[in-house]
């Protein structure tokens, strides 16, 4: 599963980018979430305020009760500010 | 059948004339052209610049969705969309919205809701850099915005 | 202080870039720029030309008194007005209004008010003037010019 | 007083500007519009349609109901159809 970050997300994780190992476990968004969460400071940091964190998954804005399913892209980051 | 809207993100700046131009020249059944131009700001001559950091591809993705939801909504012969990323010098341009129309409420509405859309779902980020050696920041999304944005669900 | 609109009466055909332009050059307190542009339309191919005929003097002074209560109402930087008169071709600009502002809502709701005003209150009429050998025929106002302006009095 | 018309009241009155001594008893613009259409056929033709005529005195917009008072101008129009 490609994990991508954007903005403080990003910041604060370390990475753009990273591959990442499913347990059978993770079903939905919010499962992923609490998993990263366990892998390092990082990713615990970057989630902690987890209400100020959108979820795009293959692209697309969902909430963290989606299904993950077959997605090959989920990517997390700030509320948008462009315009 | 609605226009096929023309969405650019880019890295350089837009000629806003250019853009409407092309959805009126050579024809006559246009009335009514909005352009929408947002610019880097800087009131207290702090910023040195903005930094817009972008989802390439979802940005692409998400801009189109919004376009072909406006295309549908309301009755426009043509719609662009260019939003810059990268480093924004204040003064300078951000992002372009041009909807054009028979009438003048479809291309007001449009751009109107266009804008809106965009700011709360369209994957772009701000960062500013100060003018003084200060730490850069990321720019808060604003609650108005999310406001704004639900307007749209009772029309 | 309210800034002081650009009110101008035209033969001449406008150059909607140049005033835009002329409201953001040089300044960093300008967020979002709305321009709208209105043109002669022609869907069925039967006009030659418009033919719009004015009022001078209540032209540019209605136009003022117009955009004068636009800016007291809306926080701008900038709002330039432009209006032609004259014989008009299918394709052709008719009116333009910028307007400029810190924040879009600003920007949008002044230059859609200043066009819903604009419709029923500034002393244009139009002419239209068939290809054919027919005779020409004064354009209608709309009902609907009227309540898009009524839609400001209980904002 | 100078009366001007525009548009297709212009085309009816048949000039786009008049000097019109006025009686005294017209004291208000619905006094004018009555005294004008007393001048001539094509005056009468003008102003038959009375609810399609808007005023302005002074190149401002007014009522029919509006005094004249000391008034330099007044003119006679269709709604306005601009923009």
């Amino acid at each position: 599963m490609i994990i991508r970050y954007f903005a403080w997300v990003r910041e604060r994780v370390g990475t753009d980018e990273e591959t990442i190992e499913l347990p059978e476990t993770v079903q939905t968004v919010a499962d992923l979430i609490g998993h990263l969460k366990t892998l390092d400071a990082n990713h615990a940091a970057a989630f902690a305020e987890e209400d100020a964190i959108r979820v795009a998954v293959d692209q697309l804005h969902v909430e963290t009760d989606a299904k993950i399913g077959s997605a090959r892209e989920i990517a997390f980051f700030p509320p948008m500010t462009g315009g | 059948m609605p226009v096929q809207p023309t969405i650019r993100v880019q890295k350089d700046d837009f000629d806003a004339l250019a853009e409407s131009k092309s959805l009126t020249e050579g024809r006559q059944d246009v009335g009514a052209v909005v352009t929408f131009t947002g610019l880097c700001r800087d009131e207290a001559g702090t910023l040195s610049a903005l930094e817009l950091e972008h989802y390439p591809g979802m940005a692409e993705a998400e801009l189109s969705r919004i376009a072909t939801e406006a295309v549908a909504r309301w009755p426009l012969t043509g719609l662009s969309v260019i939003h810059r990323y990268g480093k924004i010098k204040p003064g300078e341009n951000i992002v372009l919205v041009v909807a054009s129309s028979a009438h003048r409420r479809a291309a007001f509405e449009a751009a109107d809701f266009l804008m809106d859309f965009l700011k709360t779902r369209a994957p772009f980020w701000k960062k500013e850099h100060p003018v003084s050696g200060r730490a850069s920041v990321w720019v808060e999304a604003k609650a108005a915005d999310d406001t704004d944005a639900a307007r749209w669900k009772n029309t």
